[in-house]
């Protein structure tokens, strides 16, 4: 699988409410219902240890205790055409899924190496029930 | 279901029956009420506009031309027609899309030292012709006048093209 | 017009409900209201019969029975400095418009041989009422 | 501070209601809560007038009479790689957001001589109250 991401969950502009929480890396769904998804990732590069990627992609993944593998909700993948001096590359991903008590959220990256994670108005991830 | 409305007419579903439609240039200010209560229509604020006869509650906003990309008008936004935009004087649309929607402007090419063979258009760039005009030679892809050619560099090409004329070789270049 | 997409509406991810209905490549507006409407379309290419694409285009738009011509609601379009070999390119748009209860809404791209199909998490569509 | 860009908010597609209402380039929150806030860009170039971009960059800001900075809510920047002749290139920008009555939302872009401003659906800005 792909690497998944770490979030803040606390501090600055994030939170959590009306019972959505965050554990071990995802948000786990309090109610059964459809929800917004949301998530954007800011890529940048070249970094020297990284081969030089030629694309990028973030997965909003859900994980159900009633399936034993991750299912792929949103993907966005883009291939980078940057001429090797830094570049920038963020991808919005968001849409409604229908959610069950329990399910877990997380967002998976190609390589974690080239996220950029210095900003949490960058690099950012959310849910909210309809 | 919704009952059919006469060809003039649609239906509006908050008035619950058919209601005149409003002519181009204008939208629904209010629906009709019934046979004695017609609709209420509002010509289309400035910036807006409408092409056809409509029941709807707005008028779609103008585009507007690109002036930062060179873009010009070629007819204004009325209450019934959209803006139309084209290429200021020079340049020509270099289209995005296979529909043209979405159009740069680049400058005409000079054609230099040749003759033009069709002129830059709105649609087009100019055409020049593949060979020199006379009194210009061949380097490169370009036409260069033979008196701004000195001895030194005037090579085959050039002294083929320009080797006769009479102020080639004497060292005295003109402007 | 640009060509417009067709969407699978029952099976896997994608679900309809509320009276919010999908007949004829299109959404089926309900109910008057203000709706958060969204669509990602992935681009991918070369492929060899389309001429080189330098643009891809994806528009959200609404036919009414109350006007005879399409509106324009969401537009997204990119340039591809993509340099021939394999690319991938996700436009994704949202945001809030006021619709009336019989509007359809639709997505139309600018080249459909060019969108990646092959996976419902990479290209989606959907609208839900505030 | 970077350029804040202007919007129409009656005219076309634009309407304000819920008494969020806009004056002085600014969405002004008429009641506490969590909102999904969005803006999307379309920047497009190159114009003669200014220097060559290499990036463009769009901010969703917020101030708040609490406190004298613009606070940072949302942030996508994207490098250039377009070869010289037109390019565009879009920015989605969406997400919750805590806000407080009489905080006003802006959007502020990097170069606004680079942002296309020619069509309603292709630059748009909004929230909704969750």
């Amino acid at each position: 699988h792909l690497p998944i991401l770490q979030w803040e969950d606390k501090r600055g502009l994030a939170f959590t409410k009306n019972n959505l929480s965050y554990s071990s890396n995802a948000l786990v769904i309090p109610v059964s219902g459809d929800y917004y998804v949301y998530a954007q990732v800011t890529f940048r590069g070249p970094i020297e240890s990284s081969s030089k990627a030629n694309s990028v992609t973030e997965i909003i993944t859900k994980v159900a205790d009633s399936y034993p593998e991750p299912t792929q909700l949103l993907t966005g993948t883009k291939t980078l055409s940057e001429n090797g001096n830094g570049w920038f590359q963020p991808i919005y991903l968001g849409a409604v899924v229908s959610l069950e008590v329990g399910d877990k959220l997380m967002v998976n990256v190609s390589d974690i190496k080239l996220v950029d994670y210095t900003k949490e108005h960058k690099t950012f991830f959310g849910a909210f029930l309809l | 279901t919704r009952p059919l409305c006469p060809p003039d007419m649609n239906w509006i579903e908050t008035a619950g029956q058919c209601c005149s439609q409003c002519p181009a240039g204008t939208f629904l200010f209010k629906p009709c009420k019934g046979p004695k209560n017609d609709s209420v229509c509002a010509p289309c604020p400035t910036g807006t506009f409408r092409t056809q006869p409509n029941t709807l509650r707005e008028c779609q906003a103008c585009y507007e031309c690109d002036r930062q990309a060179f873009q010009s008008v070629l007819s204004n936004c009325s209450a019934t027609s959209n803006v139309a935009c084209g290429c200021e004087p020079g340049r020509f649309r270099v289209c995005l899309d296979k529909h043209c929607s979405e159009f740069s402007c680049q400058k005409c090419q000079p054609c230099t030292g040749r003759l033009i063979q069709q002129p830059c258009s709105e649609a087009q760039d100019t055409i020049c012709d593949s060979s020199c005009k006379p009194d210009f030679y061949s380097e490169g892809d370009e036409c260069r006048p033979c008196h701004t050619s000195t001895l030194d560099t005037c090579g085959k090409e050039c002294q083929q093209v320009c080797g006769g004329s009479s102020d080639q070789g004497t060292g005295a270049m003109g402007p």
